[in-house]
């Protein structure tokens, strides 16, 4: 399908979010859309997505003028959208969620569960996720969930595909499993628009790409004609230098050891250790249960056996408050259903982590609060029109902005990060990178997990590398992806 | 049970409980019926009539030997009768009739014959062509509808009825929607509330205002009206006996078990006390 | 048929809690398990069974209808007129179930359409259609429908010892178990209820959906109203105060979240049958009016304690 | 300060109907805007208000109390034994008080701690409250409670024109705007509203948070039925009947969402004298009381529409 965008402009409220905005999209080819957090990009996949209406342009497919005024309008018109922010009913079964408005009926035009559910296993399978299609969503990992969605667009057998953030939970073995796919269907003429702020992925499946700052058009260009640094500064208008800044923290005395932590069914036995100002990787396939048990070091979910010692003293761990008062910062892995409150400001996002020490006595310092509020937001760079803007109409990167915000004012002596540049453009997860250095510099210790191999290498001292819920190896030094991978995967 | 000798079992279907009226009713037929070695099975339809056909259903699987109906409503009262009477138990119906079925007797004292001889007590106070105010019960209900006719017989034409206004046989919204009349009718001479709680309500909102002289005359005569009447507070109450009631419809209840042959109609007098 | 496997054990708890209570009752009251007492106690469950029926869309699709006692007075009062103006049975029936479904559904085009809160505007409607029905009837019960076949059958009638009222109930939920799962509306109905956005996503016609339940709920209410005039061979002004919470105590006490998009049918019936069974043991257990409401409120507490589940 | 800039422009639509409601009331009738009738609707809307504002916390946290009618009879009841046995009267409102707000965290120990659903918990509890009451009260008013200073003015006495109960109702709303707006404990409420996990993962004490509400509510029910008891000289066994339905009114009129999270102490106020100036005024006109309910249901409704926002 060819796809062409005119002169699409778009405001919320007073903000332009999109300005004379342009896309042109070809037959069979993969198109990749770049641009900093909040540059527009979902806002543009919306509008032809049918999810919301643009103020001004025209859209034409196979050059033909169409108006897309509703999800259904898209649909009919053979396009399907994964979108950024997922968008699954958790009560309800993964085949029931892939189906969902368009249910296969049986010849007396009732719901035919059978044969949805062999579809949708054929396709998870080539997926590579292994779960029952009568699972509920609600049992899945963010990461499964991602592999749902991507069922969902797939199983339609529309003509363009947008994947909007497609890849920001998954590991190197579901991309690639996914990529093939992609290619397939590439081969049958479907259309991609993909969007992806791990910028090597681009250059692995993109054919051509366009450039998008500030709600504006840049230029589009032949992916192959390009390297990694014009990319970046096509995006942001300037160079950043290196990805990953130097490193400069130097681990001392341990503060942290676990032995033998384990939560049936998730993960078993787990040991480690980790020193004081240093960045401990945890890297895995998906579901190998890191989120799991970065989650119950932190007192979200109760661990069923094993030992937590801080500083060389014992400590029970029941609830985030009890980790909170021993000095340790969490920073979720979904941002929003555990991150935010997505209907309140910033404002509030911000200091709800730190109520006691923004009050005496229960009652609040307003006074203090805001040049919190506003220093915190500063050295993060949320892109934000206010304060107390509300952290639903902020773009995803500058969403996982705030809630690192929300913990690093409490400057933790721990800090876990579990995904913590899921969606965040090169730039301002740069800029995490940064904030985790100087943290570590400052002797505060980092557990980050993360499916991002290149992140896990570049940041971490040393990675702890999980594999179906067991200790797969401690990697101290010589950290490269291969290695990372075959402790992964077992080969 | 099975087939020995009848049970000494006598149900009472009550309309509502949260009526001190049908409390006290309930009380009188409680100690009639123990001195009389029988025992009573009392259920409550808190004024729902689908409720009460259930209850109905409830006491003759209970294999009761006869049922006294106290009807959340008249017209809806045929059809448990009915059943009932399919069923070979007899009943009678108590401080409300039934209309479209034969009960083995009535035992009530009436409420548009109250309403009357509230309204003509109300005339005779207040003199001909006085403002009034008429606070209604909940709208719809067979009290509400009774005492609101017998009221209007005696005095359409002869008292000015200013207001009247729904106050749900409550007491705190008698106060309430008699202090919200006041404010558009301060010159009013009396007040006729179709239950003594309203009536209540409506002292205290009077007084509250300095308005002393204003007659009020209520219905049911329960304990704090009586006393309201006896301190001046009141001119008034219609009183219809309700442990009378209760107690006259067990005997009745017995009276026939026993094999006496009772009449179908046994009025329980209405006073006024005042 | 695996789905089955998947539904009961959910709905385990509440049926435990609806067998336990049975057993007791058995127990303790020589009256309750017997023929005659168990069709009366499905008689009686008719009535809040049909409206939790309805209901259990509303709840399902995140919503709530406060307004189904006013919708069953006043469909009552019409079906009643009807009759009364001499237009047979089955006509004057068919014409108030529409009336009704049609009265519920204002209260889904307010919700739906303007995006008003459920709560308030069934409730405001609740309040509009009492005050109809009082204005219909002046507050006064409609008598004398005479005795046409079909319609005193519907609330007084029997087959072979089984009441209309109750088989009606059971064609009634298997009808719409069967809906809610088996079909493509149903489907819609979980999903808006388990997430709006991510439905409208999906391109379902949310605001449609939304609307549709209540005039399901409406239909239902109607449905119960031709069987409570039919049995008490009257229209009552009155009629149906209350029976909201009744109705959504048995769909919750079924399992349902009233944060809608979880649920199951099979639980509503449960949870009606608690309530009815209950109110019919506490009579024949002769419990005082005044502390029958401790106990019943005890019970509930305890059902749903019961049905606790993480 | 720039906060409150923010919430203003939110409170404006139901503002707006409430002026509204009052200009046409003031036309319609000449007995309206009187210092004496507003003192008067001052003094009416307090019992609502109250009860209002404790409803606005737990609604606010995501949950409801049905129980607030039924904690009303029963401190009332439990006040005016005290009064008659003798105890004084400070001490007797204080203990009312207290017992009330355990009444109300009773709902909140099993929403709370067993995770259950607040309608279905609260309705038990409302059934099983009404009960005690009835128990406690067999049934009949308690009168006769003596003419002991304090008792009598909270819910007779003035100051300066000014009834007590008014004066009682305007402190609670600016202690409780204050403690939602300026305290930790008071954000605490709306982040459990708008997102109860994620606010366990920032440290909050959820589940005591949750419980607290509805203690919070049942300490203004207590309040409420002191002033109610006082006023009518008499505690009633059926007192505060249908009372959840006006709060739970005042609360959404104002702008609350029923979802938890987002609203304000100030629409819940405007809320309450939207529905008191309606009953007001609907007597004032001599409104017949079969038009009363559909007028009450077309304003709420009308009121509901204006508020509505995106
Ligand atoms: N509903 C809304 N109301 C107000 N502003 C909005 C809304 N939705 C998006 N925005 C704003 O529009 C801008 C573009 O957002 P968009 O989500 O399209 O960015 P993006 O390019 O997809 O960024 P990211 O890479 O972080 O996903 C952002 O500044 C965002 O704050
Ligand atoms: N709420 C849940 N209920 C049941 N199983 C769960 C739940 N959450 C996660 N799991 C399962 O536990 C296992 C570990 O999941 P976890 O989220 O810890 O993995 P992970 O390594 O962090 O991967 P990812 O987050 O990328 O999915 C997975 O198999 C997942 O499906
Ligand atoms: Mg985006
Ligand atoms: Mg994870």
């Amino acid at each position: 399908m060819k796809l062409e965008m005119l002169g699409i402009c778009k405001s919320f409220g007073p903000i332009q979010v999109l300005k004379n905005m342009k896309l042109e999209i070809l037959p069979g080819e993969i198109h990749a859309l770049v641009g900093e957090n909040g540059a527009g990009k979902s806002t543009l996949m919306k509008i032809v997505g049918g999810v919301i209406q643009k103020d001004a342009g025209e859209i034409r497919i196979n050059d033909k003028l169409v108006e897309i005024n509703k999800v259904r309008d898209a649909e009919r018109l053979g396009i399907a959208i994964i979108h950024q922010e997922l968008s699954v009913i958790p009560d309800m079964t993964i085949t029931e969620n892939v189906f969902l408005g368009n249910e296969l009926r049986t010849l007396w035009g009732l719901v035919d569960e059978k044969t949805m559910n062999r579809e949708v296993t054929k396709v998870l399978g080539k997926l590579g996720l292994d779960v029952n299609p009568k699972e509920r969503c609600k049992n899945l990992g963010v990461g499964q969930l991602q592999l749902v969605e991507i069922a969902k667009a797939l199983i339609h057998r529309a003509q363009l595909i947008v994947m909007d953030e497609p890849t920001s939970a998954l590991t190197d073995y579901e991309i690639e499993r996914l990529f093939t796919i992609i290619r397939s269907l590439k081969q049958d003429g479907v259309s991609f628009v993909y969007i992806s702020h791990r910028l090597e992925e681009l250059f692995t499946i993109c054919d051509r790409l366009t450039v998008l700052r500030d709600g504006e058009y840049i230029g589009t260009s032949t992916i192959k004609e390009l390297s990694f640094n014009q990319v970046i500064s096509m995006m942001v208008g300037r160079e950043i230098g290196d990805r990953f800044p130097k490193k400069t923290n130097r681990p001392g005395a341990t503060i942290l050891e676990v032995h033998n932590l384990s939560s049936t069914s998730k993960f078993h036995n787990i040991s480690f250790n980790l020193r004081r100002g240093e960045i401990l990787g945890i890297a895995g396939l998906m579901g190998a249960g890191r989120t799991e048990l970065v989650r119950a070091l932190f007192g979200a979910e109760p661990a069923d056996s094993g030992e937590i010692w801080l500083n060389g003293k014992r400590v029970t761990i029941k609830s985030p408050k009890d980790a909170m008062a021993l000095g340790l910062g969490f920073v979720t892995e979904d941002r929003k259903t555990e991150g935010l409150f997505i209907d309140f400001s910033l404002h509030f996002n911000i200091i709800a982590t730190n109520f006691k020490k923004l009050s005496t006595y229960g009652l609040l310092h307003q006074q203090r609060i805001v040049p919190y509020v506003e220093s915190l937001i500063q050295s993060l760079r949320v892109k934000t029109s206010s304060i107390y803007e509300t952290a639903k109409n902020l773009s995803g990167g500058n969403q996982q902005k705030v809630v690192v915000a929300k913990w690093l004012g409490r400057k933790p002596t721990i800090l876990i990060l579990d995904e913590p540049t899921r969606g965040v453009d090169v730039g301002a997860k740069r800029e995490i990178y940064e904030i985790m250095n100087d943290l570590a510099h400052q002797g505060v210790s980092i557990i980050m997990v993360s499916s991002e191999l290149p992140e896990i290498v570049g940041m971490s001292d040393r990675v702890l590398v999980l594999r179906l819920g067991h200790q797969a190896g401690m990697l101290e030094s010589d950290i490269t992806q291969e290695r990372i991978m075959s402790l992964a995967t077992g080969v | 049970g099975g087939t020995s000798a009848p049970s000494k079992k006598i149900g009472l279907a009550i309309s509502t409980l949260n009526n001190p009226f049908f409390v006290t009713l309930k009380e009188g037929a409680e100690a009639k019926a123990k001195e009389l070695g029988y025992e009573l099975v009392v259920t409550d339809a808190q004024d729902d009539p689908a409720k009460q056909a259930g209850q109905i259903d409830d006491l003759i699987q209970k294999k009761v030997s006869i049922i006294l109906l106290n009807p959340c409503n008249s017209d809806a009262a045929k059809t448990m009768v009915e059943k009932a009477t399919k069923a070979k138990i007899p009943v009678i119906s108590v401080d409300r009739g039934v209309n479209g079925a034969t009960v083995l007797s009535h035992i009530a004292s009436d409420n548009v014959a109250g309403g009357v001889m509230a309204g003509e007590e109300l005339l005779a106070l207040v003199g001909e062509g006085a403002k009034v105010v008429e606070l209604q019960g909940i709208p719809g209900a067979s009290a509400t509808v009774d005492r609101g006719t017998g009221f209007h017989q005696a005095v359409d034409g002869k008292l000015n009825v200013v207001a009247s206004q729904s106050a749900d046989f409550n007491r705190d919204k008698g106060f309430t929607v008699m202090q919200n009349i006041i404010q558009a009718n301060k010159d009013i001479k009396g007040v006729f509330a179709h239950n003594d709680e309203m009536a209540l309500g409506a002292v205290q909102a009077l007084e509250a205002v300095g308005m002393k002289t204003v007659v009020v005359i209520g219905f049911d005569a329960t304990d704090d009206a009586v006393a309201a009447v006896k301190a001046g507070r009141m001119k008034a109450t219609v009183a219809q006996k309700p442990a009378l009631i209760g107690s006259m419809a067990v005997d009745t209840a017995v009276k026939y078990l026993k094999g006496e042959t009772v009449s179908a109609k046994i009025p329980v007098p209405l006073e006024l006390v005042k | 048929m695996k789905q089955f496997h998947f539904t009961i054990p959910q709905q385990y708890s509440s049926l435990i809690g609806l067998l336990l209570l049975g057993l007791l009752l058995s127990i303790l009251s020589p009256h309750f398990l017997t023929i005659s007492n168990l069709m009366n106690i499905l008689n009686q469950v008719s009535l809040n069974g049909l409206v939790a029926v309805g209901m259990t869309f509303v709840i399902l699709s995140g919503g709530i209808d406060l307004s189904v006692g006013s919708v069953l007075a006043l469909s009552g009062a019409l079906v009643a007129t009807l009759l009364k103006s001499g237009i047979s049975d089955v006509v004057s029936i068919v014409i108030a179930v529409i009336l009704g479904s049609l009265f519920g559904l204002l209260n889904g085009v307010f919700i739906s359409f303007f995006n008003l809160q459920p709560f308030i505007v069934s409730m405001a409607f609740m309040t509009m259609f009492r005050g109809a029905t009082f204005v219909f009837t002046q507050g006064r019960p409609i008598t004398g429908l005479g005795d046409s076949g079909m319609f005193v059958a519907v609330g007084r009638g029997e087959i072979v010892g089984v009441p209309w009222s109750g088989i009606i109930l059971l064609i009634s939920f298997i009808a719409t178990a069967f809906i809610l799962n088996k079909t493509v509306y149903g489907k819609g109905i979980y999903a808006i209820g388990g997430n709006a956005e991510a439905a409208r996503l999906s391109g379902l016609p949310v605001k449609r959906l939304r609307a549709s339940v209540y005039a399901i709920s409406g239909f239902f209410a109607a449905l119960a109203s031709i069987i409570l005039t039919s049995r008490l061979d009257s229209a009552q002004p009155l009629a149906g105060q209350g029976y909201e919470l009744d109705a959504i105590a048995a769909v919750v006490l079924g399992g349902t979240s009233l944060s809608g998009g979880r649920g199951y049918m099979v639980g509503t019936i449960i949870g009606a049958f608690i309530i009815g069974i209950l109110n019919n043991g506490l009579n024949l257990l002769e419990v005082s009016s005044f502390y029958q409401q401790i106990v019943k409120g005890a019970v509930i507490l305890l059902a749903v304690l019961l049905d606790r589940r993480k």
